[in-house]
């Protein structure tokens, strides 16, 4: 029983950080989007699975929140974006895709070393995927510092954000729910001003690039 | 009672010997250089001369100019009243000490310097700057001299050394003695304007520096200057002679050890001013700024001393 | 002691009163407040100074004023000595500076510097009676930030605002080490009151570091070699005044956190302490008056002599220090008395000279004495002043820079009873420099005053000088009779200081009774002198020698003729000795520590080059110490804020990569503590 | 009535469009009302109680949080009544200062929920939203420059918030394993009872992961970057609320979590922790200023030097602790009230140069007098408040016996005091660049900042009792 809940619980956490790896060695927008609306996906199934084996009914509100938020709002702002500025693709990010990959690995494996402890410590039988789920933080952070396009960075943010709330619930079974509630709408808050920023960086600097943004210095 | 009398004598018997001694070294000099030489008095009728001479002052020059004289003349006079020329000691032994003396004649040596600028004449302002020069380099020596026989003495007080050096006549002979004696010696020779580091007997060449000083003055002013000077090369004679060749300085003051003490007074004098004729005969004045050099020489041989008598005690 | 209290009240009143009132009201009755204001502060400071000195012991107040530790003044005799010093040249300058400002009128804030002036007195009376670290750091930092903003205040004159920044940049720095210092002291006790740190047990480690801290603090502010390079940038630069104040009382200020801090906190050290002080004494001295020497700008002059007379001073204290930690306690005593004689001495005749320069300064406009001469004829006052002033500093007889030098030279004379091989070498050597020092202090005086005062005028400005005002000479002449008293009554002035010293740690008062000589009887030391007969002999002797030419009949006709030049007739300034060239054998003779850039361009007639049209010379000295201590410490600096300027490089990826890095970093630290 | 006042001004000006001035002014007595219900606080403190309310005492204010909402209010107070929208030209239009009213109070009540409210998941929350509402005002100018800023600001901000978030999930699963779910778990005061038996090392990890993500916020070096740039290029009553109270409320964040730490691991891991990122701010912050052409940025890292100062304070014990707290109450007070003098530099001389301000003296004899005050002060001279916090860290450094540390320290702000005091000449004097108005504009806004300055003299003269008394009692907080 515990051992079928503990299996799907890595199951979906793995397919969670796949997701996130997909940002490294696709080039397309679209296809980042799409990732991060399957990667919300699978952490709600994670949420309702826990919220079902836990079992902890306030669970199954958070993956409601969850999926309406990730899996359906933020996803199609996304794709407006995305249609204001299709033109603009990770051409030449600033780690090339294998060292990149390369890379995630060991911060995988960073993140392993790091939740051991958490790892000893726990009793929950979700615990085995709270490693992947602090890989997946590790490797969005890469994500935003490697990729170059704005709305790259946004989405690796919202990954990060993805991978603590998915270490929050295999973690803990969910932070209190009016906390997560509020969380949840801080999420989208920052979202927002995020897409105006955007807008404004490309009203300003006709583009997305935000290599562009280094004049501020010393 | 006497010994006020005594400072009173002594320091007229000062006065009264200067000039001649100016003159009997030049004497002197003349005899070794197979010259017939102006006679010994010829100082004294100088001054006289001057005395009767009118005054002539620079345009440009100020009070300071009048009054350096006899600011000069009254600081020699003073330091005659301090050093122990016939007899120790003293009652003004206590107003000051060696280093009174020093700080005494460099008084009038600064004073002069400022009359040496007062005209405004470059040659005024070449020989004070000269003379500034020569007095602060030999600073060191004397207070290294002074050092030297303090340590022997314990005490800067001119008294003190004289008596305690005769006490104990050994120290008299002691190396740190000697090469002190050596460094004044030198000091001498410069702070008085003598060869080699400066010509008494020149005027108007651009080597010279106490001549070139009160060029400006004339009249009695220039013969207080003089006599001054005089005075002044009298005292540091009688330094040398008294402090480190005390014997025959009266210390009981009857009239039998005084007589001695004139005596020895004299014989020393004349054997300084020998010293002095033959080294200015013998050696040529030094170039202006190969002066420092003998001057450090003097400040090695004043090192030594005061070393020397600092690890022999 | 109700009088005491009394007076310490008005003092610590009058100061904020002028600084509001100088604040509060425009124009002369602005100047006028503030200087009455300062003049009585000072004056009563000084009678609270003399009061304790008197009665051996002063009141000691403590209030919750300020925050932590509180505010706590105590009087014991060294501060009340010291408070004297501020009392003494703070009134002066009060009234000299009432005169001397009104030409600021309109150009530059008279608020501020009447403001100041007041805060600067007042912080300085504090310090020196403070008895806990907080109040002396707060006096000491208002001493620093006063001083700051009135050197800034002809902040329009090229230079000014570069020294301020120096001067401001090395008193912080000083700061700096104090804090360390007195905490190390208090080691832990959080009131550090003095009181704790006298009887703190401390490691031998924590003495020295202190010591040594101390050293650097209480130095920077002396304007100790090597830490004196503020010190000739900012003392022209001020108004003279403030110059004067500034070289008077607020140098001082580091000789008496070193007494405070080595002879009453600490209670002595090891002999090398002694030793180290005396050292640098020693550089100080003769570098202070050789730079001085090649200098031709009047104040910067007087600002080298500063450094040299500290120096004078810290030979006296390190002396002292050694003999103490050799257990010579009367010895210790002359020479610290020497020390401390010479303070007040310098306070005295620099703040009178700075003043005389600025009444130079105030008539000619310029501070080069190359432009100067023949003022003796046109501002007679202010020269007979300057050169009471220039005697007194060149230590001759019967004026009280020589009474200090005596008793200086008589305590190291003294040290000769210690046995020890290295006393053997560092104390003859310590003599010869110090007499070096004030042969060279007296003929660059001779330069100073000659060039400045005698001969004829070498510009239209020194041509058309004008006598300073009243106000301004009240100011000298207080000061110059205070030069001749001190030098007059040694026999007094130390029998006072002695008994200040005595209160202070294993201090034996200084045995000497009032004669009218100043009779020594250290073991080792014995010397006699007395100013007052030899002042009073010098006077008799130039009263009889005008008298014996009266007797002797001697000519007295008297003739004004041109000056003999060759048989050249008509007399230019170009034709006069310049101050350059009365430097120039010394120069040469120290060319070795000058180490002079000389550049000469002759350019010849174009038919002949046996005729020259015209030559220039130019002959510069930098002192090194800039070039080797404070160039590299200035490049270092820059260098490291280069480097960490980079580190803002504009790149957000750059910046989240710092990020992630620090995160993982101390994840692992994390990880893996202990 | 603490956050009512701000909440209130934020939908007075969100209903009112276009702006009107009444808007302004209103705000203005509003942020009067806070202040006076902050001052309430203070006296319940003082009073012993600790007020709580709202179910499962989710807010509750302590001395620490009292302190903290005095500094917010205060600050708040002044950027109200110096900010857009007061009548004037202070060159900014009818829509800036209704975004300005809008988000600026959002930015207040935000700050202030955050400091009381007792739930540290709503602490998180709170912080996140000044984030967003400050980045909403840095572009009140629409520039490139600003929109950069504020791009760096927003990403580097919320990616180390979203950190933080990470830091007190791990600490409530420490604690979950601990004592399984419970109501109000995330209470500080829970977490505070039971930490004694939290799990060393997993409350390490997440106390690595808070201080990272906070101190992104608080403008601790190296994840300092946003903060020059930000200030720099927000408007001048934001800049002055950012630097004078948003990076305080940062650090009270992590204080509160380092209580929790201490509580369960002892102080060791802590204060090492803190102590370094400490002395790094203090470096950077430092150094940067050595060479710095730009007055607001170097304004900035001064903020980032005494962060860092306050930090290494922290580090030092109960007396650090008293000596930081007095130290970030007196750097609210002088920095806000600088860089609101700064905006006034910057409206007349249109430039953010140092080089390109000179004469300030003389074109505006007032402002820059109390401007050099504020520069005086922040650098730590008498008879400015921080001379005395200062004094008290050192004293507090020697007391635990570090003096190596404290050297160092004195070292670094030695090198920032002559920096920032050359800067500040080359502003004051000279003569006025050509084409500056010379002559005090409309000098009424200079009141507030003067009493700003005149409080800083008080607090540098003497410590008043409830002051004392309240600080006190934070430092029996931290050793409960």
């Amino acid at each position: 029983m515990d051992s079928v809940f503990s299996q799907l619980c890595v199951l979906g956490s793995s397919l969670a950080l796949i997701t996130g790896l997909i940002l490294l060695w696709r080039r397309g927008v679209t296809a980042y989007i799409s990732a991060f609306t399957w990667q919300s996906r699978a952490i709600t199934v994670v949420t309702v699975v826990v919220a079902y084996f836990g079992p902890d009914h306030e669970l199954y509100w958070v993956a409601g929140a969850l999926f309406i938020l990730k899996g359906v709002v933020i996803p199609r702002l996304l794709k407006q974006m995305e249609r204001r500025f299709a033109a603009e693709r990770e051409l030449d990010p600033y780690v090339n895709t294998a060292t990149s990959l390369v890379i995630s690995g060991l911060l995988v494996l960073f993140g392993y070393a790091i939740t051991r402890p958490l790892v000893a410590l726990s009793h929950l039988p979700t615990r085995a995927g709270m490693p992947l789920a602090m890989g997946l933080v590790l490797v969005s952070l890469f994500v935003i510092i490697s990729r170059k396009k704005a709305l790259t960075q946004v989405i690796g943010f919202l990954m990060l954000e993805n991978g603590l709330a998915l270490l929050a619930v295999l973690g803990t079974y969910g932070i209190p729910l009016i906390v997560e509630l509020g969380v949840f709408l801080d999420v989208l808050m920052g979202f927002l001003v995020m897409q105006i920023f955007i807008y404004q960086i490309h009203e300003t600097f006709e583009s997305i690039d935000v290599e562009q943004l280094s004049n501020l210095r010393h | 009672m006497i010994g006020y009398a005594l400072e009173v004598a002594q320091a007229a018997l000062a006065l009264l010997l200067a000039p001649g001694l100016v003159g009997l070294i030049r004497w002197m000099k003349a005899r070794l250089q197979n010259r017939r030489g102006a006679p010994v008095l010829q100082p004294y009728w100088e001054l006289r001369k001057l005395f009767r001479k009118e005054v002539i002052v620079s345009n440009n020059a100020s009070w300071l100019f009048r009054a350096t004289p006899f600011i000069v003349f009254a600081s020699a006079v003073a330091v005659t009243f301090l050093v122990p020329i016939l007899a120790v000691p003293l009652p003004f032994d206590g107003i000051g000490d060696l280093l009174v003396v020093v700080y005494l004649l460099l008084l009038g040596t600064f004073f002069l310097s400022l009359a040496g600028l007062d005209p405004g004449s470059p040659f005024g302002g070449m020989g004070a700057s000269r003379e500034m020069t020569v007095a602060a380099l030999a600073e060191p020596t004397v207070a290294l001299a002074i050092f030297a026989l303090a340590l022997s003495a314990g005490s800067t007080n001119l008294g003190q050394i004289v008596a305690r050096t005769m006490t104990n006549p050994g120290a008299a002979l002691s190396p740190g003695h000697l090469l002190a004696f050596g460094a004044l010696f030198i000091v001498t020779l410069a702070e008085t304007g003598r060869l080699p580091i400066d010509n008494p007997a020149t005027h108007l060449e651009l080597t010279m520096i106490h001549e070139a000083m009160v060029l400006e003055y004339s009249g009695r002013y220039l013969a207080l200057i003089e006599w001054a000077a005089a005075v002044k090369l009298l005292i540091f004679f009688s330094l040398l002679g008294n402090l480190f060749v005390p014997w025959g300085v009266s210390m009981a003051l009857t009239p039998a050890t005084l007589a001695i003490a004139v005596a020895s007074l004299l014989a020393k004098l004349v054997i300084l001013a020998g010293v002095v004729a033959v080294l200015e005969t013998r050696i040529a004045k030094l170039r202006l700024f190969r002066v420092p050099e003998l001057l450090s020489v003097s400040f090695v041989l004043a090192l030594l001393a005061v070393t020397s008598s600092f690890l022999l005690r | 002691m109700a009088v005491d209290h009394l007076l310490l009240a008005v003092m610590l009143a009058a100061y904020p009163a002028g600084a509001l009132a100088a604040l509060g009201v425009r124009g002369a009755a602005g100047r006028g407040l503030a200087a009455g204001c300062a003049l009585a502060g000072a004056l009563s400071g000084l009678a609270l100074g003399a009061a304790c000195l008197a009665a051996g012991r002063g009141p000691a107040v403590t209030a919750s004023f300020l925050p932590l530790t509180g505010l706590a003044l105590r009087i014991d005799g060294l501060s009340a000595f010291f408070l004297v010093v501020v009392g003494v040249v703070g009134a002066a300058v009060a009234v000299y500076g009432f005169g001397y400002s009104s030409a600021y009128e309109g150009r530059y804030s008279l608020r501020m510097l009447g403001a100041m002036l007041n805060v600067l007195l007042l912080s300085l009376s504090v310090q020196v009676i403070a008895d806990n670290a907080l109040t002396f750091l707060m006096a000491w930092e208002a001493v620093s930030l006063s001083v700051y903003l009135m050197v800034l205040t002809e902040h329009d004159q090229p230079g000014t605002i570069r020294s301020a920044h120096w001067y401001i940049a090395f008193a912080h720095a000083g700061f700096a080490a104090l804090v360390a210092m007195f905490l190390l002291l208090s080691s832990g006790e959080l009131t550090s009151s003095f009181a704790a740190m006298r009887s703190a047990s401390l490691t031998p480690a924590v003495r020295d570091s202190a010591f040594v801290l101390a050293l650097l603090g209480f130095g920077a502010k002396a304007g100790l070699v090597p830490l004196h390079v503020w010190l000739p940038m900012a003392h022209p630069v001020a108004p003279s005044y403030v110059s004067a104040m500034m070289s008077g009382v607020v140098i001082k200020m580091g000789v008496y956190g070193l007494l405070r801090v080595t002879i009453d906190l600490l209670a002595g050290g090891p002999a090398w302490w002694g030793g180290l002080v005396l050292g640098l004494g020693t550089v100080s001295a003769l570098l202070g008056v050789l730079y001085a020497l090649m200098e031709h700008d009047l104040k910067r002059l007087l600002a080298f002599h500063s450094v040299e007379n500290i120096g004078i001073i810290f030979i006296g204290i390190g002396a002292g220090l050694m003999f103490q930690s050799y257990g010579l306690t009367t010895l210790a005593t002359l020479g610290i008395v020497g020390g401390l004689y010479h303070t007040i001495n310098h306070a005295c005749f620099k703040g009178l000279l700075f003043l005389g320069a600025g009444s130079v300064l105030h008539a000619t406009g310029t501070r080069n004495m190359e432009e100067m001469g023949g003022l003796i004829k046109r501002m007679p006052r202010t020269a007979l002043l300057f050169l009471v002033g220039a005697c007194a500093i060149s230590a001759l007889p019967p004026l009280n820079g020589f009474a200090s030098e005596w008793l200086v030279f008589q305590a190291l004379l003294g040290g000769s009873a210690i046995p020890q091989p290295e006393v053997a070498v560092i104390l003859p050597i310590a003599v010869a420099m110090l007499a070096l020092a004030s042969g060279l202090c007296a003929a660059c005086f001779v330069k100073a005053f000659g060039i400045t005062f005698l001969a004829i005028p070498r510009s239209r400005e020194a041509l058309h000088a004008h006598e300073a005002p009243l106000s301004m000479q009240a100011g000298m002449v207080s000061l110059a009779l205070m030069c001749a008293a001190l030098g007059l009554a040694p026999s007094a002035v130390v029998r006072v200081l002695g008994s200040a010293l005595s209160g202070l740690a294993r201090f034996a008062p200084a045995d000497v009774g009032f004669t009218l000589g100043l009779p020594l009887r250290a073991p080792g030391a014995v010397g006699e002198m007395s100013p007052p007969l030899l002042a009073l002999g010098l006077l008799v002797l130039l009263g009889l020698v005008p008298l014996g030419f009266w007797l002797a009949g001697a000519d007295r006709r008297l003739r004004v003729g041109d000056t003999w030049g060759c048989g050249r007739i008509g007399q230019t300034p170009r034709m006069e000795y310049t101050a350059t060239a009365f430097a120039e054998p010394l120069r040469r003779v120290f060319a070795e520590l000058y180490r002079p850039s000389r550049d000469l361009s002759i350019d010849f007639h174009p038919e002949s080059k046996y005729f020259v049209q015209s030559i220039e010379y130019r002959s510069e000295i930098h002192p090194w110490f800039e070039r080797v201590l404070y160039d590299p410490l200035v490049h270092v600096l820059g260098a490291a804020a280069t480097w960490v300027r980079r580190l803002q490089g504009g790149s957000v990826h750059l910046y989240l990569v710092y990020m992630t890095v620090a995160l993982m970093a101390l994840l692992t630290v994390a990880r893996w503590w202990r | 009535m603490l956050l009512g006042p701000p909440l209130l001004a934020a939908l007075l000006a969100a209903a009112v469009k276009p702006y009107r001035r009444f808007v302004g002014w209103t705000n203005a007595l509003l942020s009067l009302v806070s202040l006076g219900a902050a001052v309430v606080l203070w006296r319940h403190v003082l009073a012993g109680d600790v007020l709580t309310s709202g179910p499962v005492e989710f807010l509750r204010a302590d001395a620490l949080s009292t302190l903290l909402a005095l500094c917010v209010s205060v600050v708040g107070g002044l950027a109200a009544w110096l900010g857009p929208g007061m009548g004037g030209d202070d060159g900014y239009d009818g829509a800036q200062a209704r975004r300005f009213r809008i988000f600026g109070n959002l930015f207040t009540l935000m700050m202030l929920f955050a400091v009381v409210s007792n739930n540290v998941g709503f602490m998180w929350i709170a912080i996140e939203a000044t984030t967003i509402t400050s980045a909403m005002l840095i572009p009140l100018h629409v520039t490139k420059a600003s929109v950069e800023a504020s791009w760096k600001y927003i990403l580097i901000g919320s990616v180390g918030i979203a950190l933080a978030f990470g830091g007190t999930v791990l600490g409530y699963f420490d604690f979950v394993n601990l004592a399984g779910h419970r109501e109000a778990a995330l209470n500080w005061t829970v977490l505070m009872a039971s930490a004694p038996r939290l799990h060393p090392q997993v409350i390490q990890l997440a106390f690595v992961f808070l201080l990272v993500g906070y101190g992104t916020k608080a403008g601790l070096a190296p994840m300092h970057t946003w903060l020059p740039d930000a200030h720099s290029e927000a408007p001048a009553p934001l800049s002055a609320m950012m630097s004078g109270v948003l990076l305080a409320v940062a650090l009270y964040a992590v204080i509160r979590w380092k209580l929790v730490v201490n509580a369960a691991v002892g102080t060791g891991f802590t204060d090492e922790l803190f102590t370094a990122m400490g002395l790094l701010s203090l470096a950077i912050g430092a150094f940067s200023l050595v060479v710095q052409r730009n007055y607001k940025r170097m304004l900035a890292y001064s903020s980032i030097e005494h962060t860092g100062l306050i930090c290494v304070g922290l580090a030092l014990g109960p007396l650090g602790m008293f000596a930081s707290m007095l130290h970030l109450l007196n750097h609210a007070l002088a920095k806000s009230a600088i860089f609101l003098l700064a905006g006034r530099v910057l409206h007349r001389y249109r430039t953010t140069e140092i080089s390109g301000v000179s004469g300030l003296l003389t074109a505006m004899p007032w402002t820059g007098g109390v401007f050099a005050a504020g520069v005086l002060a922040v650098i730590g001279l008498p008879p400015f408040g921080l001379f005395i916090s200062e004094f008290a860290l050192f004293r507090a450094g020697f007391a635990a016996g570090r003096p190596w540390l404290m050297g160092l320290v004195l070292a670094l702000l030695a090198v920032a005091f002559v920096s920032m005091i050359g800067h500040l000449n080359r502003m004051l004097y000279g003569a006025p660049a050509a084409g500056v108005r010379v002559g005090e504009g409309s000098a009424w806004p200079l009141v507030p900042l003067g009493l700003c300055m005149a409080a800083l003299v008080v607090l540098g003269l003497t410590l008043p009792a409830p002051l004392r008394a309240l600080l006190t009692r934070i430092v029996e907080i931290a050793g409960s």
